[in-house]
């Protein structure tokens, strides 16, 4: 995996640019999550009933950890197919562990 | 080229916590240590959930929570993740003063979250006597959301000694990597907010 | 699905089989032979897996012994190198399918019997039990008969008894192998299990979840008896009374100290209203044995009175008075012993228990 | 420090300051293998007091409380402070190697790993001296964990605590390590077995010990600062530590298989001299095995009273295991089909482990079937099966592995007479032992229990396992005799005596501290062989003679985990005095006074110049 080293200033200047690209792409992200934290918040303040509400919670807060790993955390970049890998292990086993403790413990 | 000197932009790789065999080996090996957090914060999410409801004729989670506060907090460690993308935007660009700034910026906002953390636990504790010890409820609610309040406060000795130590003598692709896994860390952290503010508190006051 | 398990049963591989495991283990004690619905199910479950798994460990030792002998190195030939295979498509897919098929075959039965034996379609006209299993004794309350007895619980033959278990401190599991498998008392969730024997006679059980220093001591009995008995036996548990006055001269004397020193944890009447505190002492005269694990014997209890940690370490008799300030003499102790001897719901044991005390005793002499 | 100064004879302070900072991992295996060895004959000693306490019924040559101590303490040490360890000492001394690597990713992690669990080995049996070790069984059910007395399961909290940390850093290192490391044209499918193996196991330490981690502190909260996760009075609940437990638990034992299995494939093909049948089976199999081990913790709860559901389910995925299994036995076996089979010691003990481990594995399918287990569940039944599998699979293969690798890690060979002695005895007094108790508990007599009642048939099966428990105990002082002779007589081996197919066998042994002069290139599964193949003798160089890169030693592993060791101790007794806690201080403050010292300090190591590498070739 040899990376790429930005031989010149030229390049340098693009890739500069590149970033400036994605960064703009980052303020969005961070303002759909401070949106979609907004839409939780309120949701629960609203009163809705129970069993509508959990669901969406827990989609938003999906979609929000989404956007942090990939975008945030850069998991959508090259080089992160074992660091993705590895971090859905995690979350595979992280689920099953949720899904027994709250399901199981008192059955 | 030793790794110690400070780079000029033309000598900066594209990616410079990957730069080196150490730098990659750090940051695939942090991102491995993460997957093992998600277990490690499931395990307690999962505690949490079985014993939410032990109350044990104390004080529940309905009678407790506010929104307000936790919203506050919210704001400013989501915050605080931007700011630190913004850290690692400029250590890409090269651009050492203003990674320091804006990391500066994420340890306030991190503070700031931690300040409230430590109010809100006192709060409890003294208006309504809730303790670890109350019930397994309480037992549990400190211990998710302390191992977080934990993790914010080493990610901030370990963000500020960064600082210190790198503050005279630049970016280089020696410690180019502790930056970067530094703020991987840091938005772990945030990771594992969005769902103790999903969970505990805005599903606790359902 | 009994009937065809039942077919298998009787090939006679299986016969012999069970005519050699059986020749292992006590009667009434030993899993291999089962004598109650739950362990009949558990059994076949294990006989099937047993015949698979002899299929299996046949074919694996066949192919083994073959290389080991027609592979081994001969001499002259360390240096022969021979042909570097990479695999075998046909066979892998072999081996990969024919142990899914083995495996379905010992899934089916155990996914129905795990079904079964969780069933509670009939818990509610059946006799309920609360078991609550304590360091390092069981107690049992008949919950419609507002009844309670310990260590020994009777049931009536052929019909099903649900228990509903739940410990007062650690977690205990409730073992009884020649009738049923086992089910763990949690402290925190009841659980239930049912019990079906098919034959009259006293069954060992044993406390199966490490609860501490004397969980190996923690052996209960349970009597089957005939119906009428046990109706008799309800009857006679029920008629147990708490100015019950002792007869033998020894006896009455002995009743005095048991009211100063032993009354305070130990009922002589079986109403469930008593607490539960140490073992209900209302049919002890009838018991099988002392403290779950001794012979029933006037030297036995008072041994047991004497000593109880000698027998049973750290069990919960240890903080009895008497026992702190060593004010026990062995002749109160046998005049205790007379009055608990007296202590009878039925004037004669049932008849399992007369065989099994008898039993016993030759057995350990 | 930039000369060759290994080969100069030192004294004996220096070489103990030497092995106390070094971050070479062959070095760190030898400790491992020393540590680890220590701790399987502290635990074997164990397991001969438990055997002996149950040679006859009514037997009392230990008290009920100290019998508990000894079950205790004999499974926990087997478990994390043997067989682990001792799997951690081969993936150090080889797994660099076979992968053509200088060192591990994090060569100062990995001393850490030791040196943290070292200590908490050590913390573990402090309880011996301090009025009782942990009693509660190596599985620590609550609430008799929460609630027993005295120090003992404070000391087994606090010890799995801090070697557990230590696990799992070692898991991290050796995934980073198989991911960046592996030398040019060292494909993931031309990894030799035993590194795929180690892959998975360090996918699976790094998944399962975070479950008891959080399960340990739980525990730790709920005995030393009065929290009620465990405490029905408080509304807690005691079946969460058991969940939190198996999900840590299962994987751990395919932690200690999977390395296992990857020893035996490793010594079946080279002493078959063949290939290995069906690699890409093998190591899909390794895979699915360790996928599926996540999924099934549950079949240790069966009686727990989860529901038919929940069981059967369970149950199910359980015996799924049964096929990627089968798959490896097969295409053992078909490795040695037409193989040119050379037995011996090495060998020997891998051909004992095929009957021995299909006999444990069949016994688990059984077990797994839930309406069965009801009779099974928690009788020596079970401790048979485990016996099987974990002495039969994992203790057979550090026997097998020690007599393999022995000449790489030290140089010399080990006495193959001796080797077979130890085999046919260890082997005989094994199934002596073991094969009884599958009766004993289907007769009725359930694990844990410190005697049984005369009169219950039980008496003749237990004295034949005490019997063979004694051999077992024999066997090994032979192989101990076998080391020490061998270590005497210290004749030295060549490179490649086992006329190998793997990288380690390149190099000399034992191997030069940087490894291989240079890197080697690959050209395919078992590349050693491959070149031998076409007549060269060692490996081609994937790169010219350039300076190598070294870390340098440290002394703050050490350092480090002293202060977690310490920080114990004070974490333990605060709860009687409360002037306890400033030990905690003390404690964490060595270790982040280190973390922060590593931080803020700049490592860089140093290098060996082309220049010295070509003087010391003779140049
Ligand atoms: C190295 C360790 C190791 C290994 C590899 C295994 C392997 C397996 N184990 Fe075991 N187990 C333990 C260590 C291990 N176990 C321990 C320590 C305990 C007790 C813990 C305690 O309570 O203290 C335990 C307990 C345990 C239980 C709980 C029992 C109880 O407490 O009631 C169960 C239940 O399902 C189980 C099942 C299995 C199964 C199905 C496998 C399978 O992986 C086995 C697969 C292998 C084969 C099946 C053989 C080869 C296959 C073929 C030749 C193909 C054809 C075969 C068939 C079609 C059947 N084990
Ligand atoms: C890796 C794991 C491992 C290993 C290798 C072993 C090895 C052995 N085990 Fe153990 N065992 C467990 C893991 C292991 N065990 C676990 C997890 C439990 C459950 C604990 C619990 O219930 O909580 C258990 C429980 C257990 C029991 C059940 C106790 C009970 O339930 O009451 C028994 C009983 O027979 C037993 C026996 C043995 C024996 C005879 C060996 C033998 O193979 C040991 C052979 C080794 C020796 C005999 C070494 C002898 C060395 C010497 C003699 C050297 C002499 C010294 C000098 C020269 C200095 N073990
Ligand atoms: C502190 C409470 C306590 C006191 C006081 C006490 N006991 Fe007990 N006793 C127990 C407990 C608890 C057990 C059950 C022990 C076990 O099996 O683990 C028991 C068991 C027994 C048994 C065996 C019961 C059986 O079902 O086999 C007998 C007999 C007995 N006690 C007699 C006595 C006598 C006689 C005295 C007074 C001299 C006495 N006990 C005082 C608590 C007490
Ligand atoms: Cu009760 Cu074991
Ligand atoms: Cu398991």
């Amino acid at each position: 995996m040899p990376e790429k080293v930005s031989e010149s200033p030229v390049q340098f200047e693009y890739e500069k640019q590149k970033r400036k690209e994605e960064m703009k792409q980052q303020v969005i992200t961070f303002a759909l999550m401070i949106i979609f934290t907004i839409i939780a918040f309120a949701m629960v303040a609203s009163g809705l009933d129970k069993l509508f509400v959990i669901p969406i919670l827990l989609v938003l807060a999906g979609i929000q950890v989404g956007f942090q790993l990939y975008y945030f955390m850069h998991m959508s970049h090259k080089g992160h197919e074992l660091p993705a890998m590895m971090f859905y292990g995690g979350a595979f086993a992280a689920f099953l562990t949720i899904l027994a403790l709250a399901a199981l413990v008192w059955w | 080229m030793s790794e110690h000197d400070v780079l000029n932009p033309g000598q900066m790789p594209q990616n410079p916590e990957k730069a080196t065999l150490e730098g990659k080996n750090k940051f695939m090996g942090f991102w491995f240590f993460l997957g093992g957090e998600a277990v490690l914060f499931a395990s307690l999410f999962g505690t949490y959930l079985a014993l939410n409801d032990s109350t044990n004729g104390g004080k529940s989670s309905e009678e407790l929570f506010g929104l307000e506060l936790v919203f506050i907090m919210t704001m400013l460690l989501l915050t605080s993740s931007l700011t630190s993308v913004y850290a690692m935007y400029h250590m890409k660009n090269n651009d050492f003063k203003k990674m320091q700034i804006w990391l500066g910026i994420t340890v306030a906002l991190g503070l700031g979250f931690l300040g409230f953390e430590i109010y809100e636990f006192y709060h409890y504790i003294h208006e309504y006597e809730f303790t670890l010890r109350s019930s397994a409820f309480g037992s549990a609610f400190y211990t998710l959301v302390g191992f977080h309040g934990g993790h914010v406060v080493f990610g901030l000795l370990w963000i500020v000694s960064l600082m210190i130590r790198n503050a005279k003598r630049g970016l280089n692709l020696y410690n180019a990597p502790k930056f970067y896994v530094a703020s991987l860390y840091w938005h772990f952290i945030d990771v594992v907010w969005v769902f103790i503010f999903t969970v505990v508190y805005l599903m606790g006051v359902l | 699905m009994k009937e065809w398990m039942g077919k298998i049963r009787t090939l006679s591989l299986f016969s012999f089989l069970v005519i050699i495991l059986s020749a292992c283990g006590k009667d009434n004690l030993t899993a291999l032979v089962p004598k109650g619905y739950g362990a009949e199910e558990s059994f076949n479950v294990i006989l099937i897996s047993i015949l698979v798994m002899i299929f299996v460990f046949i074919v694996v030792m066949a192919i083994y012994v073959y290389v080991i002998f027609k592979f081994r190195q001969r001499k002259g030939q360390e240096n022969h190198i021979p042909k570097q295979t990479e695999g075998n498509k046909t066979l892998e897919v072999v081996w990969t399918v024919i142990p899914i098929l083995l495996l379905i075959i010992i899934a089916v039965p155990t996914i129905a019997s795990t079904y079964d034996l969780a069933d509670e379609s009939e818990k509610e006209d059946s006799i309920n039990v609360n078991v609550q299993g304590m360091q390092f004794w069981w107690n049992f309350e008949y919950a419609n008969e507002e009844i309670q007895t310990s260590q020994e619980l009777y049931i009536p033959v052929n019909e099903r008894v649900y228990l509903n278990m739940l410990s007062s401190d650690v977690i205990h599991s409730f073992w009884l192998p020649s009738i049923s498998g086992k089910m763990d008392v949690n402290p925190d969730n009841e659980n239930t299990m049912y019990i079906e024997a098919y034959e009259e006679g006293v069954y060992w059980g044993k406390c199966t979840e490490f609860c501490g220093d004397s969980h190996s001591l923690m052996d209960f009995k349970v009597v089957v008896v005939s119906q009428e008995e046990y109706d008799q036996w309800v009857e006679g548990m029920k008629n147990t009374d708490p100015e019950y006055t002792a007869e033998s001269s020894t006896a009455q004397e002995g009743q005095e100290m048991f009211a100063n020193s032993c009354i305070s944890c130990h009922a002589i009447d079986a109403s469930s209203s008593n607490p539960v505190v140490g073992p209900n002492l209302a049919d002890f005269g009838n018991r099988t044995m002392v403290a779950g694990i001794k012979n029933y014997s006037k030297e036995a209890i008072v041994d047991w009175i004497m000593n109880p940690g000698e027998i049973k370490p750290g069990n919960g008799m240890l903080s009895a008075p008497y026992l702190q300030d060593n004010s026990m003499e062995e002749e109160d102790a046998e005049k205790i012993a007379d009055f608990l001897m007296e202590l009878k719901a039925t004037d004669e044991p049932v008849d399992s228990v007369e065989q099994f005390k008898k039993d016993e005793t030759e057995n350990n002499n | 420090m930039s000369t060759l100064v290994a080969t100069n004879k030192k004294s004996f302070g220096s070489t103990i300051w030497d092995y106390l900072t070094t971050v070479d991992h062959k070095k760190i295996a030898i400790m491992y293998l020393i540590a680890g060895g220590f701790f399987f004959i502290l635990g074997g000693l164990e397991a001969l007091a438990i055997r002996w306490q149950l040679v006859q019924p009514m037997n009392d040559f230990v008290s009920a409380g100290f019998y508990n101590e000894l079950i205790t303490m004999h499974g926990t040490t087997m478990i994390f402070l043997a067989a682990m360890p001792l799997i951690f000492a081969f993936m150090n001394a080889v797994v660099p190697l076979q992968i053509g690597a200088r060192d591990v990713a994090f060569p100062f992690v990995n001393s850490l790993s030791f040196w943290l669990f070292l200590f908490g080995g050590i913390m573990l049996n402090v309880g011996w001296f301090t009025g009782g070790a942990a009693d509660a069984g190596w599985t620590a059910y609550a609430p008799l964990s929460t609630t027993s007395p005295g120090q003992g399961v404070d000391y087994y909290v606090l010890g799995l605590q801090i070697s557990g940390a230590g696990t799992l850093m070692g898991g991290i290192n050796f995934l980073v390590t198989i991911v960046n490391m592996r030398a040019p044209g060292m494909t993931y499918m031309r990894m030799p077995l035993f590194t795929w193996t180690a892959f998975v196991a360090s996918a699976l330490i790094l998944f399962a010990f975070p479950a008891l981690t959080v399960g340990l502190f739980l525990m730790m909260f709920d005995r030393l600062f009065g929290s009620g996760f465990f405490d029905p009075s408080m509304g807690g609940n005691s079946v969460i530590w058991q969940h939190l437990f198996w999900i840590f638990g299962h994987p751990e034992v395919y932690i200690l298989a999977l390395p296992a299995f990857g020893i035996f494939s490793e010594i079946i093909s080279t002493f078959s001299k063949k290939r290995l049948f069906g690699y890409t089976a093998m190591v899909f199999a390794t895979v699915l095995i360790g996928f599926l081990g996540f999924m099934v913790w549950a079949h240790h709860m069966f009686t727990v009273g989860m529901g038919p559901a929940a069981n059967s389910i369970f149950a199910v995925a359980t015996m799924a295991i049964a096929v990627p299994t089968g798959i490896k036995i097969f295409n053992w076996l078909f490795t040695l089909w037409g193989g040119n089979i050379q037995i011996n010691t090495a060998m020997l003990w891998a051909l004992g482990f095929i009957p021995t481990f299909t006999l444990g594995g069949m016994t688990g399918v059984m077990v797994a079937a839930a309406s069965a287990d009801f009779q099974y569940h928690d009788t020596y039944f079970v401790v048979a099966h485990f016996h099987y599998v974990i002495v039969g699979g994992v203790v057979f293969a550090l026997f097998a592995g020690t007599h393999y690798w022995w000449p790489k890690m030290f140089g010399t060979i080990l006495d193959e007479k001796l080797g077979k002695v130890t085999f046919w005895l260890f082997f005989v007094g094994f199934h002596l032992t073991f094969f009884i108790q599958h009766f004993l508990g289907l007769m009725g007599m359930p694990r844990r229990y410190w005697t049984y009642l005369e009169g219950q048939n039980l008496d003749l099966g237990n004295l034949i396992s005490t019997i063979g428990a004694f051999l077992m105990g024999v066997g090994t002082i032979v192989l101990l005799i076998n080391i020490i002779k061998t270590s005497v007589k210290n004749e030295k081996v060549s490179g490649d005596p086992w006329d190998g197919r793997t990288l380690e066998w390149a190099i000399p042994s034992p191997p030069p501290f940087y490894n291989f002069k240079q890197l080697p290139l690959v050209r395919g599964l078992d590349p050693l062989w491959i070149e031998k193949m076409e007549g060269r003798k060692g490996m081609t160089p994937a790169e010219p003679l350039t300076d190598i890169h070294m870390p340098n030693n440290s002394f703050i592993p050490f350092v480090m985990s002293l202060g977690l060791f310490i920080a114990g101790f004070g974490f333990i007794y605060q709860k009687q005095d409360i002037a306890w806690l400033s030990l905690v201080f003390v404690g964490m403050g060595i270790t982040l006074g280190c973390m922060l010292l590593r931080s803020v300090k700049d490592d860089l190591g140093y290098h060996i110049h082309k220049e010295d590498l070509k003087k010391e070739a003779g140049e």
